[in-house]
C-alpha cells in the first residue's frame, strides 16, 4: 500500500508533475460521468459542484506546477552554465511547463470556472442539466492545456482535435433547438476541414524537418536546412505549404479573417456559455499554440510572414468591426467584434518584440474576461420564455437590473479599449509594440478601428441605458451568475486601474 | 492633517469621486438626498479647491504640489499630480462651473437624477485630472475616461437628436484621442530610446523630446495635433460641437463649453508647443497652417453663428469663434498671445459657460431654444435681460468685462508676430459683437411676440446664485486681471523659455541692435528738454 | 521496380476512386469508393513497409469508420431521394478556388524548378531490410516516445464516445 | 523506394479532391467522407517520410490521425443524426438558418 | 514744479461718482422713487462737474507747461514682456487718469454739458416708466466718456470708447420696443465695431513699434519705468532710428483715424449716426452730439504727435474732414426730420473739426469742438423741446410758426442758429473762422489744398442755408401742425428750459476765449492747449497766425460772413418768403434733389451691392431659393455676411461633417454587404476557407522569389 502510494508521489514529482493539473480535471470528469447516473433529475446541480471542485483541484496542481518551476528557474539561474531553462519538460520532452503554459492555463481554468457558474441556471431554464455538459467542459480544458503545454506536433494536434470534439458536441448540446443543431454541424464540418489542413501541414512540417515532431528538433533543423547552402530550397516549398496550411488551420481556430466565418453561425447557435467558452478559451488556447508555432518554429522565417500577418490583422479589424456595425443579435454581434480582437492580437504578433508578445498575452488575458462579461450579461437576459439574444432584449436592462447595467458598460468600455479598463490596457501594449518596431500606419490603422469599434458597442449600451423597457420582466439573476459577472468586472477593471500584477503576469507568460 | 495638505490634488481630485461613489448608495426613490449630496459634493469640490489659491506662490512656475506614486513601475507610468499657473486656474474653472453646473440643475432635471449627478460627478473628476496629470499616461486615462459621462449627459439627458450628437461627440474625440495615444507611445518610445529610462512623466518626456530629430517632432506634434484639434475644436475639425453643444441639457453644454473645450487648448499649451520642431522652416510651416485654421475657426465660427436659429447652436458656434482666438494666442508663441490665451480660455468658460446656462433658464421656461419663439423679453424679465447682457457683452470683448483682457492680450500678441493674423482675428471680433448682439436684440428687444412670453417669470433667487458669480467674475477679470497674469506669467514663461528661446535673445526687428535702455535715456533727455522749456517759461 | 508498380497501381486507384467517390450521386456509392480509396492507401502503406498501418488502416477505417458511415447513411434514408443536383450551387465558385489552389502548388514547384522527385527529398531511403520489424518499432515508439500522446488520445476517444452517446440518444 | 516527392504528389491530390469535394458536396456525409480523405492524404504523408527518415515517428503520428478521424466521424454522425432528426435533411445548402 | 491739490489727488472720483450712480440705477432701479433717482444722477454728475472744475483750478494754478497732472491708480493688463522695435519691453496699460490742458477742456465740456442734459432730461423724460433705467444709463455714459476724456493711456481711453458706444447702442435701443430704435442701436455699434477693429490694430501697432500706450510720462516719477508715447517717439525720432514721416507712424494714425471715422461719423462710416436718432432726443444732444461723437476728434488731437510726424496720414485726415463736412451739409439741407438735419448737421461739423485737425490746427479743432458741443447740444435740447411740446412730432412739415408759442425754446433756438451759422460774435463764428483760416494757410503752403478751403467755405454758406431752413420752418411762418396737437402745446417745464438758457449764454460767450490774434488779443485757448498740442517739437508750436497780412484775415471772414448771409437769405427766400418757392427749385432740379434727399443712396448702395452681388452668386450657384434672397434683402448691411454664413452652413453641414457623416453612411453601408457574405451556407465558408489558402500561398509565391533569391 504504502509502495503504491510513494509511486504516485514519485511520479507526481517526476513526469507526473507535468500533467497534474490535465489529470486532475480528467478524473473530475470522470467522476463527473459516473455521478451522473447517481444523481437524481433535480440534483444536477451536483455536477457542477463537482466541475468546479475540479477546477480548484487543477488549479492546486497548477499552482504546485507554479512552485517547482519557480523553484527551477531559480535554480537555472544560479547554473547559467547549463544553458537556458525551457521549463519542466515531461514525457520525453513532448510537453513542457513554462510560463506560458501557467499563465495560459490559469486563463483556461478561470474561464472554465467562470463558464460552468454561468451555466448553471442556463441549463436548468434549457431542461438539458447533464452530467455529460460539464464532463465535456473540463475535456475541454484538458484539450486546450495539452494545446498550451505541447511542444510536440502529435500532442498538439491531438490536445486541438480533444478541445474541437468537446466544443462541436457542446455547440449542439441544445439537441432540440435547431440553431444549436446547425451550429454544432457547420462547425464540425469546419472545424474538421481545418483540422485536417492543419494536420496536412503538420505532416508536410515533420518531413520537412527530417523526420522531428517535437517542435524545437523542428525549428533547429529547419534553421539549419535555411543555412546551410546544400541543401538550400529544396525543402523550401515543403515548409511554406508546411506553414500556410499550419497557418490556414489555426487561423481558422482563432477565427481570424478569411476563415472565420464559422465563427457568428457557431457562437449564434451554441448555448450562450458555450458561445463564451468558445470565443474565450478555444481562442486564447489556439493563440498559445500559434504563439508557439509562430516564436519558435517560424520564428527564423519572421520578416517573411510579418506581412502576411499583418493583412490578415487588418483584414480581420476591417470586417470584423464592419459587419459588426449593423448586427442586431448580440452573439453575432460579439462573434464580429471577437474577430476583430483578432485582428489586434496578431498585429502583436506581427511586432513580435518582447512588448508584443507581453500585449498578446495581456490582450488575450483582458479579452477573456470583457468578453465572458459580456457573454455573461446575455446569459442573464435568458429568462423562461425569452431567448435574449437580440441587441432589443437588452432595452431598459438599466431600469430592470441596474447593477448588470453598470458592468455591461464596463465590459462594453473594456472592449472598445477606452481607459481604464483592461481592454485599453491590452491595446496599449498592442500599440506600442508597434510604434515600437516601426509600423506606425498598421498602428494608426488599428487605433483608428477603435472609433467604428465604439460605435457598435454602444450601439449595445444605449439599448441598456437609454433606452425604455418594454415589457420585459427583471431578470432574475443566479448567485452563480452574480458571482461569474462580479469577477469577469473585477478583474477587468483591475486589470485596468491596477495594471501592474497583469503585466508582470504576461511577462512571466513570455519569459524573459 | 499633515497627510491632506500634502496631498491637496488628490483631495481635489477626489472629493466628486468620493461624492459619486456615495450617491450609488442612496435609493433611488431619495431623489430629494440625491440632489442635496450631489450639489453637495459639487460645493464641496469646489471649496476644497479653494486652498489651492491660497497655497499657490506664482513665484518659480515650477509645478506646484506635486504627489508622485508608482503606478505601472513596469512600464514607467506614476500616479503624478502637480499644477503651474495655467492648470491651477483651469483646475478652480473646473471646480467653480462643476459646482455652478450641478446647482443649475436642481429644477431642470427631474428624470434619473441619482444617475445624473453621479456622472457629472465623475465628469469633474475626469476634468480635473486631465489638467493636474503630470504622468503621459494617467493624463490619457482621464482624457479617455471623461468621454463616458459626457457621453451619457447627452445621451440620456439631452434633447430630440441626443443619442446622434452623443455618440458623435464620443467618436470625433476618440478618434483623435487614439491618434494622439500612438503619438503619446512614440513619444514615450523614443525618449526611452534616449535615455534608457522608462517613464512617461511629463516633464521628462518633453525635455528629452527636445532632442529628436526635427522630422519625428514634427510627425509627433501631427500626432497630438488632432486629438487637440478636435477638441478645441478647429476648423475643419468642429462638428460634433455644434450637435453636442446643442443637444446636451444645460450643465452639460456648460461643462462642454467651460471646460472641456479648455482641454484642447491646455493640450496645445502642455505638449504641442514643446515638441514643435527647431527647424525654422518646419516650425513655421507647422504654425502657419495652424494659425490659418485658427483663424478661419475665429471668422467662419461667427459667420456661422448669423445663420442660427437655435439660441445654444449660435453659442456653439461662437465657441468655435472664440477658441480660434485661444489657440491663435498659443501659436503666436509669445508671452502675451500665451498669457492672453490662457486667459481668454477662462473667459470663455465663464461668458459661454453663463450663455449656457441663461440659455436653460429660458429653456427650463418655454422648452424651445428657437430664438424666434422668443422677443421682448425685456418687458417680463428685466433682471434676466440685465444679467444677459452683461454676459453679451463679456462674450463680445467688451472693456472691463474679461472677454476684452484675453482677447486684446491675444490680438496684441498676434500682432507682434504678424500684422495680418490679428487683423484678420479682429474681423472676428467685428463679427462677434454683430452675431451676439443681434441674438440679444432678437430675444430681448422688441416687443413681445408670444402670448406665453408676457408671463415668463424674472429670475429666481436659485438663478441667480448661479449667474451672480460668474458676472463678478466676469467684472473682477475685466477691471483687475492682475492677479490672473500673474499667475500665468512664469509658466508662459517657461514655456517661451523651452520652445521660443529666440524670443529672450532677439534684438529689435529697426534699427541697429540697440538695446532697450538708450531710448528710455533719449525719452528722458526730451522731458528734460522740456522741463528747460519750462523753466524759460516760468521766468 | 516492382516497387513502383505497385505504387503507381495503388495511387491510380486511389485517385481515380477518390475522383469517382467525390462526383457520385448515391452516396452508398461515395462511401464504397471511398472505400477502395483507403484500401489503396492501405496497399500504399504496404509498399512503404508500414505493415501495422496497414492492418489498422483496413481494420479501423475501413472495417470500423466506413460501416459506420453506412449504418449513417442507412438510417438518413438518403439511398431513396437520390441528390438531384449533387454539387451545390456555388460549385463553379468552389471549383475555381479549388482549381486556383492546384494551380497555385503546381506554380510553386515550377517557380522553384524542383517538380517533385527530383532535389534532395531522393535521398536514399533506408533498406528495408535494415528497418525494424515494423509493429514492434511502432509499439516501443508508443509506448515510450509517445506515451503521452497515446493517454491523449484515449481521452480523445472518450470524448468522441461521450459525445457521439449524446448526440444519437433519443430525445428523453 | 520510389521518390518520396511522388507520395506527396498523391497525397496532395488526395488532398485537393477531398478539398474539392467539402467544398462542392451538399450531402453533409459525403463532407465528411472528404474530410476523411484529406486525413488520409495526411497519413500517406506522414509514412513516406517516415519511410524516408527510417523513423517511426511519422507512423505513430498516423495512427493517431486515425484515431481521430475515427473520432471525429463518431462525432460527426452523432451530430447529423441529431441534426437529421430535427431538420429531416442531411443538405447542406438546407442549413441556412443562422446567416448574416 | 508739478500741480497738486485735493481735487487734483481724487481725479479718480470724476469718473466714479456717475458709475456709482449708474450701479445704483441698474441693480436696484425697482426700488428707487423717480424723485431719488433724479436726485442721485443729477447729484453725482453735479459733483463730477465740481470735481472737474476744481481739479481744472488747481491744475492751471501751475505755470504752462507743468500743467500735468498724471496719477496711476493700478497696473491694469500686465501680460508680460514683449518686442517692441525699440526693444524688448513690459506690457503695462495702467489703471491711470491724466488731467491736462486738452483733458480739461474735454472734462469740462463732457460734465458741464452733461450736466445740462441731465438736468433737462428730468423734465424730458419724467413721464417715462424706465426712468431709473434711462438715467442708469445715462450715468453709465458719463463714467465711460470720462474715461475716455482722462484715461492716461490708449487702452484705457479704448475702453472709454467701447463704453459711450455700448452706452449709445443701449439709449438708441431704449425704446426697445420698436424695432427701429434696436436696429438703428446695433447698426451704431456695428459700425462702430469695425472703426474700433481699426482703431485696436493702431494700439498694437503703436505698442509694437513704441512699446507703450501710456500717452506721456510727464507727471510720473520715472521716466524710465513708467515710459510714454510722446517722449519714446522723441527719442525715436531723435536717435533716427524711425524718420519723420516713416510708414509706420503713418500705418498707425491712419489706423487710429479708422477709429475716429467710425466714432465720429466721418466718411464712410458715418451712416449710423443719422439712424442713432431713434434714442431720446437729450441722448441725442448728449451722445450723438456734444461729447460721444467728438470722442475721436480728441483723439486724434490727443495723439497728435504721431500725426505730426506722419504728414500723409495729416492730409487724409484733411481731406475726408472737407468731404464729410459738405456731403452731409448737402444732405441736410433736404431732411424733413428735424433730428436728422441736426444729425448730419452734426456729421458735417464733425467733419470741420477733422479738417482742422489735419491742416495741423489742432487748438481749432478742440475749439470748434467745445463751441459746438454749446450750440449743437442747444439745438437738440430746442428740438428736444420742441418734440416734446408738440407730442413726439418730429417732422419739419408738419410745424411752423411756434415763435411765439414756446418762446422759451425758440428765442435760444434761433441763437444756435446765428451761432452755428457763424454769424459774428457768437461761438460758431470764431471757431469756424478759425478753421477756414488755417485751412486757408494750408494752401498757402501747399496750392493744391486750396480746395479744402474752399470746401469749408462752401460748407458754411450750406450750413447757414440748412440751418435757417430748419428754423424757419420749426418757428416762423404759418403753423401746419395738426390740430389735434396744436391743442396740446405747452411750455417746457423748468428743468428744460434752464439748460437751455444756460447753453444759449455759452453759444454767445464761448467763441470769446479765441478771438483772433489780428484784433489784438492773445488766443488764450491755443496758448492753453499748446503744452499738449505743441508736438514732440516744443518750439514748433501751432499758434503762427501773428505771421500772416492782415488783410487777408479780414478778407476770409468777410467773404465767411458773406457766404453765411447767403445761406439766410436764400433760406429766407425758399422757406419763409415764398414756402411754394422751395418745391419749385426741387422740381427743377428734380435729379439733384432725389439723390439729396435718398442721402446719395449710400444706404441703398452698400445695399444693392451686397443683393447684387448675392444675386449673382446665387444664380450661379444655384443653391439659393428666392426666401433667402428676399429675406436677405430686407436686411441688406447684412446681406453679404449672412449669404457667406448661409454658404458656410451648407458647407459645414454638407461638406466638413458630410465628410464625417459619409464615412459613416459608407461604413454602414458596406457593413450589409461584408454580412451577407456570412450566407449560411456551408459550401461558401468552406470555400473561404479555401480561397483563404490560395492568398496564403499566393501570398508566397510573390514572396518566395524574394526568398530564393536572397538564399542563392
Amino acid at each position: 500500500m504504502h509502495s503504491i502510494l510513494n509511486s504516485i508521489l514519485n511520479y507526481v514529482h517526476g513526469d507526473g508533475l507535468t500533467i497534474l493539473p490535465q489529470m486532475e480535471l480528467l478524473l473530475f470528469a470522470l467522476g463527473i460521468l459516473i455521478f451522473d447516473f447517481l444523481l437524481a433529475e433535480n440534483e444536477k446541480h451536483w455536477n457542477a459542484i463537482l466541475a468546479l471542485m475540479g477546477v480548484a483541484a487543477a488549479g492546486i496542481g497548477l499552482f504546485m506546477q507554479g512552485q517547482r518551476f519557480a523553484a527551477d528557474i531559480g535554480y537555472a539561474s544560479e547554473h547559467p552554465d547549463q544553458g537556458a531553462f525551457p521549463g519542466l519538460l515531461g514525457f520525453h520532452e513532448t510537453i513542457v511547463v513554462d510560463g506560458l503554459f501557467l499563465v495560459f492555463a490559469a486563463i483556461f481554468l478561470a474561464a472554465t470556472a467562470l463558464v460552468i457558474l454561468l451555466s448553471i441556471r442556463y441549463l436548468d431554464l434549457e431542461a438539458e442539466q447533464q452530467g455529460e455538459y460539464y464532463a465535456l467542459l473540463l475535456f475541454a480544458c484538458i484539450g486546450m492545456m495539452f494545446m498550451a503545454s505541447g511542444i510536440d506536433l502529435i500532442v498538439q494536434f491531438l490536445g486541438l482535435e480533444t478541445m474541437a470534439l468537446s466544443f462541436y458536441v457542446l455547440t449542439g448540446f441544445l439537441r432540440r433547438e435547431k440553431r444549436s443543431n446547425e451550429a454544432a454541424l457547420k462547425y464540425l464540418l469546419l472545424g474538421g476541414f481545418s483540422s485536417a489542413i492543419l494536420a496536412y501541414g503538420f505532416s508536410l512540417l515533420y518531413g520537412a524537418s527530417g523526420g522531428f515532431t517535437g517542435i524545437r528538433e523542428i525549428a533547429y533543423s529547419l534553421d539549419r536546412r535555411m543555412t546551410t547552402t546544400d541543401a538550400h530550397g529544396v525543402t523550401d516549398w515543403l515548409v511554406i505549404l508546411a506553414f500556410v496550411t499550419i497557418a490556414a488551420g489555426l487561423f481558422f481556430k482563432i477565427a481570424a479573417v478569411p476563415f472565420h466565418q464559422w465563427a457568428p453561425d457557431v457562437y449564434e447557435g451554441a448555448p450562450t456559455p458555450i458561445t463564451a467558452y468558445i470565443s474565450v478559451a478555444s481562442k486564447t488556447a489556439s493563440f498559445a499554440l500559434l504563439l508557439r508555432l509562430m516564436t519558435v518554429v517560424f520564428g527564423g522565417s519572421q520578416p517573411t510572414w510579418v506581412f502576411l500577418m499583418a493583412g490578415v490583422a487588418i483584414a480581420s479589424l476591417t470586417w470584423g468591426n464592419l459587419a459588426a456595425l449593423t448586427q442586431n443579435n448580440l452573439k453575432r454581434l460579439l462573434a464580429y467584434s471577437s474577430i476583430s480582437h483578432v485582428g489586434y492580437v496578431l498585429l502583436g504578433l506581427v511586432a513580435g518584440n518582447l512588448t508584443g508578445l507581453i500585449g498578446i498575452v495581456y490582450y488575450l488575458l483582458a479579452y477573456v474576461f470583457m468578453t465572458l462579461g459580456a457573454f455573461a450579461t446575455i446569459i442573464i437576459l435568458r429568462q423562461r420564455g425569452i431567448i435574449g439574444d437580440e441587441i432589443s432584449d437588452l432595452d431598459g436592462l438599466y431600469q430592470r437590473s441596474p447593477y448588470a447595467a453598470v458592468l455591461l458598460l464596463v465590459f462594453m468600455l473594456s472592449l472598445a479599449g477606452i481607459p481604464p479598463t483592461a481592454g485599453f490596457m491590452g491595446k496599449y501594449f498592442i500599440f506600442q509594440a508597434l510604434i515600437e518596431t516601426h509600423h506606425p500606419v498598421l498602428a494608426i490603422f488599428a487605433a483608428l478601428y477603435i472609433v467604428p469599434a465604439l460605435y457598435y458597442y454602444f450601439r449595445i449600451v444605449v439599448h441598456a441605458w437609454v433606452k425604455r423597457p418594454g415589457d420585459a420582466a427583471v431578470p432574475l439573476i443566479s448567485d452563480a451568475q452574480l458571482v461569474a459577472l462580479t469577477v469577469a468586472a473585477f478583474v477587468t477593471l483591475a486589470a485596468g486601474l491596477y495594471p501592474e500584477p497583469f503585466t508582470r503576469l504576461a511577462h512571466y507568460a513570455i519569459g524573459p | 492633517m499633515p497627510f491632506l495638505s500634502n496631498h491637496l490634488l488628490s483631495v481635489v481630485l477626489f472629493t466628486p469621486l468620493v461624492g459619486a461613489a456615495l450617491l450609488c448608495f442612496v435609493p433611488r426613490a431619495l431623489s430629494e438626498y440625491q440632489r442635496l449630496i450631489g450639489n453637495l459634493f459639487g460645493v464641496l469640490g469646489f471649496l476644497v479647491s479653494i486652498p489651492l489659491v491660497r497655497h499657490f506662490s506664482s513665484g518659480s512656475g515650477d509645478f506646484a504640489f506635486k504627489e508622485s506614486a508608482d503606478w505601472i513601475p513596469s512600464i514607467g507610468a506614476h500616479y503624478a499630480l502637480g499644477i503651474d499657473g495655467i492648470s491651477l486656474l483651469l483646475v478652480m474653472l473646473t471646480t467653480l462651473l462643476g459646482m455652478l453646473a450641478i446647482f443649475s440643475s436642481w429644477s431642470s432635471i427631474q428624470l434619473r437624477t441619482k444617475e445624473y449627478y453621479i456622472l457629472l460627478l465623475l465628469l469633474q473628476t475626469g476634468m480635473l485630472g486631465v489638467f493636474m496629470s503630470l504622468d503621459f499616461f494617467l493624463f490619457y486615462v482621464f482624457w479617455e475616461v471623461m468621454l463616458v459621462p459626457m457621453y451619457f449627459l447627452i445621451g440620456v439627458w439631452g434633447s430630440e437628436r441626443r443619442l446622434y450628437a452623443a455618440i458623435k461627440f464620443f467618436l470625433y474625440t476618440l478618434a483623435g484621442s487614439v491618434i494622439m495615444l500612438l503619438a503619446i507611445l512614440a513619444l514615450y518610445f523614443n525618449a526611452t530610446k534616449l535615455t534608457g529610462v522608462q517613464t512617461f512623466d511629463i516633464p521628462s518626456l518633453l525635455a528629452s523630446a527636445q532632442f529628436f530629430p526635427d522630422a519625428l517632432k514634427g510627425w509627433l506634434f501631427w500626432g497630438f495635433f488632432f486629438a487637440f484639434a478636435i477638441k478645441v475644436p478647429m476648423f475643419p475639425f468642429h462638428t460634433w460641437l455644434p450637435d453636442a453643444h446643442t443637444e446636451a441639457p444645460t450643465a452639460g453644454s456648460v461643462i462642454l463649453a467651460g471646460v472641456l473645450l479648455k482641454m484642447g487648448t491646455y493640450g496645445f499649451l502642455r505638449f504641442s508647443l514643446p515638441i514643435l520642431p527647431h527647424d525654422l522652416y518646419m516650425r513655421g510651416k507647422i504654425i502657419h497652417i495652424v494659425v490659418v485654421l485658427s483663424l478661419i475657426s475665429i471668422i467662419y465660427g461667427a459667420v456661422v453663428c448669423l445663420m442660427q436659429k437655435d439660441m445654444k447652436r449660435l453659442i456653439a458656434y461662437s465657441s468655435v469663434s472664440h477658441m480660434g482666438f485661444c489657440t491663435l494666442g498659443i501659436f503666436a508663441l509669445t508671452p502675451h498671445g500665451l498669457s492672453g490665451s490662457v486667459l481668454q480660455q477662462i473667459n470663455h468658460g465663464i461668458s459661454t459657460g453663463a450663455l449656457f446656462l441663461i440659455v436653460g433658464m429660458l429653456y427650463e421656461r418655454r422648452h424651445t431654444r428657437l430664438i424666434s419663439e422668443f422677443g421682448g423679453l425685456a418687458t417680463p424679465m428685466p433682471n434676466f435681460a440685465a444679467i444677459y447682457l452683461i454676459i453679451t457683452l463679456s462674450s463680445l470683448g467688451m472693456p472691463l468685462l474679461n472677454g476684452f483682457i484675453g482677447e486684446f492680450t491675444i490680438l496684441q500678441g498676434a500682432f507682434e508676430v504678424n500684422h495680418a493674423w490679428a487683423a484678420w482675428a479682429t474681423l472676428g471680433i467685428v463679427l462677434g459683437a454683430a452675431y451676439l448682439l443681434w441674438l440679444y436684440q432678437r430675444v430681448v428687444f422688441g416687443n413681445v411676440t408670444h402670448e406665453v412670453n408676457k408671463t415668463l417669470p424674472d429670475l429666481n433667487a436659485r438663478e441667480y446664485a448661479v449667474l451672480v458669480p460668474l458676472v463678478i467674475i466676469a467684472f473682477w477679470i475685466g477691471i483687475y486681471p492682475k492677479p490672473f497674469f500673474a499667475v500665468i506669467g512664469k509658466p508662459v514663461e517657461r514655456i517661451i523659455q523651452q520652445v521660443n528661446p529666440e524670443f529672450y535673445h532677439n534684438v529689435s526687428p529697426i534699427g541697429e541692435g540697440h538695446s532697450a535702455s538708450p531710448v528710455v535715456g533719449a525719452a528722458a533727455r526730451v522731458d528734460a528738454a522740456k522741463a528747460s522749456v519750462t523753466v524759460v517759461e516760468g521766468r | 521496380m516492382l516497387d513502383s508498380v505497385i505504387f503507381y497501381f495503388f495511387a491510380a486507384i486511389a485517385i481515380a476512386s477518390a475522383a469517382l467517390m467525390v462526383t457520385r450521386r448515391n452516396a452508398i456509392h461515395s462511401a464504397v469508393f471511398l472505400i477502395t480509396t483507403l484500401l489503396a492507401t492501405a496497399g500504399i502503406f504496404l509498399q512503404l513497409r508500414a505493415e501495422f498501418l496497414f492492418a489498422v488502416q483496413i481494420i479501423l477505417y475501413v472495417g470500423g469508420i466506413m460501416v459506420l458511415f453506412i449504418f449513417v447513411i442507412m438510417l438518413v434514408r438518403l439511398d431513396a431521394p437520390l441528390e438531384k443536383v449533387h454539387f451545390s450551387y456555388q460549385r463553379w465558385v468552389a471549383g475555381l478556388v479549388a482549381f486556383a489552389l492546384a494551380l497555385e502548388v503546381g506554380a510553386t514547384f515550377v517557380l522553384l524548378r524542383r517538380l517533385p522527385g527530383q532535389g534532395s527529398l531522393v535521398l536514399r531511403a533506408a533498406a528495408a531490410d535494415k528497418l525494424p520489424p515494423n509493429s514492434e518499432a511502432l509499439a516501443e515508439s508508443l509506448f515510450s516516445n509517445y506515451l503521452l500522446p497515446f493517454e491523449i488520445a484515449s481521452v480523445l476517444l472518450l470524448v468522441a464516445m461521450v459525445g457521439a452517446v449524446i448526440m444519437a440518444k433519443k430525445r428523453t | 523506394m520510389m521518390p518520396a516527392g511522388h507520395y506527396l504528389f498523391l497525397s496532395l491530390a488526395l488532398f485537393l479532391i477531398g478539398a474539392i469535394g467539402v467544398v462542392t458536396r451538399r450531402n453533409v456525409i459525403i463532407v465528411l467522407m472528404c474530410i476523411e480523405l484529406i486525413l488520409n492524404s495526411v497519413n500517406i504523408n506522414l509514412v513516406a517520410f517516415s519511410r524516408l527518415y527510417g523513423d517511426v515517428a511519422g507512423q505513430a503520428f498516423a495512427l493517431f490521425i486515425v484515431a481521430d478521424a475515427a473520432a471525429e466521424a463518431a462525432v460527426g454522425l452523432g451530430i447529423i443524426i441529431a441534426f437529421f432528426r430535427n431538420r429531416e435533411t442531411v443538405y447542406a445548402d438546407e442549413m441556412d438558418i443562422l446567416r448574416w | 514744479m508739478t500741480p497738486n491739490g485735493f481735487f487734483l489727488e481724487h481725479l479718480w472720483l470724476i469718473p466714479l461718482f456717475p458709475l456709482m450712480s449708474a450701479a445704483l440705477m441698474l441693480f436696484f432701479r425697482r426700488l428707487l422713487p423717480k424723485s431719488a433717482v433724479s436726485f442721485l444722477c443729477v447729484g453725482s454728475v453735479l459733483l463730477s462737474f465740481l470735481f472737474a472744475c476744481g481739479a481744472v483750478t488747481q491744475l492751471l494754478s501751475a505755470p504752462a507747461y507743468s500743467r500735468v497732472y498724471q496719477q496711476i491708480l493700478f497696473e491694469w493688463i500686465t501680460p508680460g514682456i514683449f518686442h517692441a522695435a525699440v526693444g524688448m519691453t513690459e506690457f503695462v496699460a495702467d489703471w491711470g487718469y491724466l488731467l491736462d490742458p486738452l483733458s480739461c477742456v474735454m472734462v469740462l465740456v463732457v460734465t458741464g454739458v452733461g450736466l445740462l442734459i441731465h438736468i433737462y432730461s428730468i423734465g424730458y423724460m419724467h413721464h417715462e416708466e424706465d426712468y431709473a433705467r434711462y438715467f442708469g444709463y445715462l450715468n453709465l455714459f458719463m463714467f465711460a466718456m470720462l474715461t475716455l476724456v482722462l484715461a492716461n493711456n490708449l487702452l484705457l481711453l479704448f475702453v472709454g470708447w467701447e463704453g459711450v458706444g455700448l452706452c449709445s447702442y443701449l439709449l438708441i435701443g431704449f425704446y426697445f420696443q420698436r424695432k427701429s430704435a434696436c436696429d438703428a442701436g446695433k447698426k451704431a455699434f456695428l459700425v462702430n465695431r469695425i472703426g474700433d477693429a481699426g482703431f485696436l490694430l493702431g494700439i498694437f501697432l503703436i505698442a509694437t513699434t513704441l512699446g507703450t500706450v501710456r500717452f506721456t510720462s510727464t507727471g510720473l516719477p520715472d521716466p524710465v519705468t513708467y515710459s510714454g508715447i510722446l517722449q519714446t517717439l522723441a527719442a525715436v525720432i531723435d536717435q533716427h532710428r524711425l524718420a519723420y514721416g516713416a510708414p509706420v507712424f503713418t500705418a498707425i494714425a491712419l489706423l487710429l483715424f479708422a477709429g475716429a471715422t467710425g466714432k465720429s461719423a466721418q466718411l464712410p462710416l458715418y451712416v449710423w449716426l443719422p439712424d442713432a436718432m431713434e434714442g431720446p432726443t437729450p441722448v441725442s444732444a448728449l451722445i450723438h452730439a456734444a461729447t460721444m461723437v467728438t470722442a475721436g476728434v480728441y483723439m486724434v488731437a490727443r495723439m497728435n504727435a504721431i500725426y505730426q510726424v506722419a504728414p500723409l496720414s495729416m492730409d487724409i485726415v484733411a481731406v475726408v474732414g472737407a468731404l464729410t463736412a459738405i456731403f452731409a451739409a448737402s444732405m441736410a439741407m433736404v431732411q424733413t426730420d428735424i433730428k436728422k438735419v441736426l444729425a448730419y448737421s452734426t456729421i458735417s461739423q464733425l467733419g470741420y473739426m477733422f479738417l482742422a485737425l489735419g491742416v495741423g490746427a489742432f487748438a481749432a479743432g478742440i475749439f470748434h469742438l467745445m463751441t459746438h458741443a454749446f450750440f449743437k447740444a442747444l439745438l437738440f435740447l430746442g428740438a428736444g423741446a420742441v418734440i416734446h411740446a408738440l407730442s413726439g412730432e418730429q417732422d419739419l412739415r408738419k410745424m411752423g410758426g411756434l415763435w411765439n408759442t414756446i418762446p422759451r425754446v425758440s428765442r435760444p433756438f434761433m441763437i444756435a442758429t446765428f451761432a452755428i451759422a457763424g454769424f459774428p460774435p457768437l461761438a460758431g463764428f470764431f471757431s469756424k473762422d478759425e478753421i477756414l483760416s488755417h485751412a486757408f494757410n494750408r494752401s498757402q503752403m501747399m496750392d493744391r489744398f486750396l480746395f479744402l478751403w474752399i470746401i469749408g467755405w462752401i460748407t458754411a454758406g450750406l450750413t447757414a442755408f440748412y440751418m435757417f431752413r430748419l428754423f424757419f420752418l420749426a418757428f416762423r411762418g404759418r403753423s401746419r401742425i395738426p390740430t389735434q396737437i396744436e391743442d396740446h402745446i405747452h411750455q417746457p417745464p423748468q428743468s428744460m428750459t434752464f439748460p437751455l438758457l444756460v447753453l444759449m449764454l455759452l453759444s454767445i460767450a464761448g467763441g470769446w476765449f479765441a478771438l483772433p490774434v489780428l484784433w489784438g488779443e492773445r488766443n488764450y485757448f491755443a496758448e492753453f492747449l499748446d503744452p499738449v498740442l505743441g508736438g514732440i517739437e516744443p518750439d514748433t508750436g501751432t499758434v503762427e497766425l501773428g505771421r500772416h497780412p492782415l488783410l487777408k484775415e479780414y478778407l476770409l471772414m468777410a467773404a465767411s460772413v458773406a457766404i453765411a448771409s447767403l445761406g439766410l437769405w436764400l433760406a429766407y427766400r425758399l422757406f419763409l418768403k415764398n414756402p411754394k418757392l422751395h418745391t419749385k427749385v426741387a422740381e427743377a432740379w428734380p435729379r439733384l434733389y432725389r439723390v439729396l434727399t435718398h442721402k446719395y443712396y449710400v444706404d441703398e448702395i452698400y445695399e444693392a451691392l451686397f443683393v447684387n452681388r448675392l444675386k449673382d452668386l446665387s444664380v450661379s450657384l444655384g443653391f439659393l431659393d428666392a426666401k433667402l434672397i428676399d429675406g436677405v434683402a430686407v436686411d441688406g448691411t447684412a446681406a453679404l455676411t449672412r449669404f457667406f454664413s448661409r454658404v458656410s452652413m451648407w458647407w459645414d453641414k454638407w461638406i466638413v461633417d458630410g465628410l464625417v457623416n459619409l464615412l459613416a453612411k459608407v461604413s454602414n453601408g458596406f457593413s450589409v454587404p461584408v454580412r451577407m457574405l456570412q450566407t449560411g451556407m456551408f459550401s461558401t465558408y468552406a470555400a473561404m476557407i479555401l480561397l483563404g489558402l490560395v492568398i496564403l500561398l499566393g501570398y508566397y509565391g510573390h514572396h518566395m522569389q524574394i526568398w530564393v533569391r536572397n538564399l542563392r
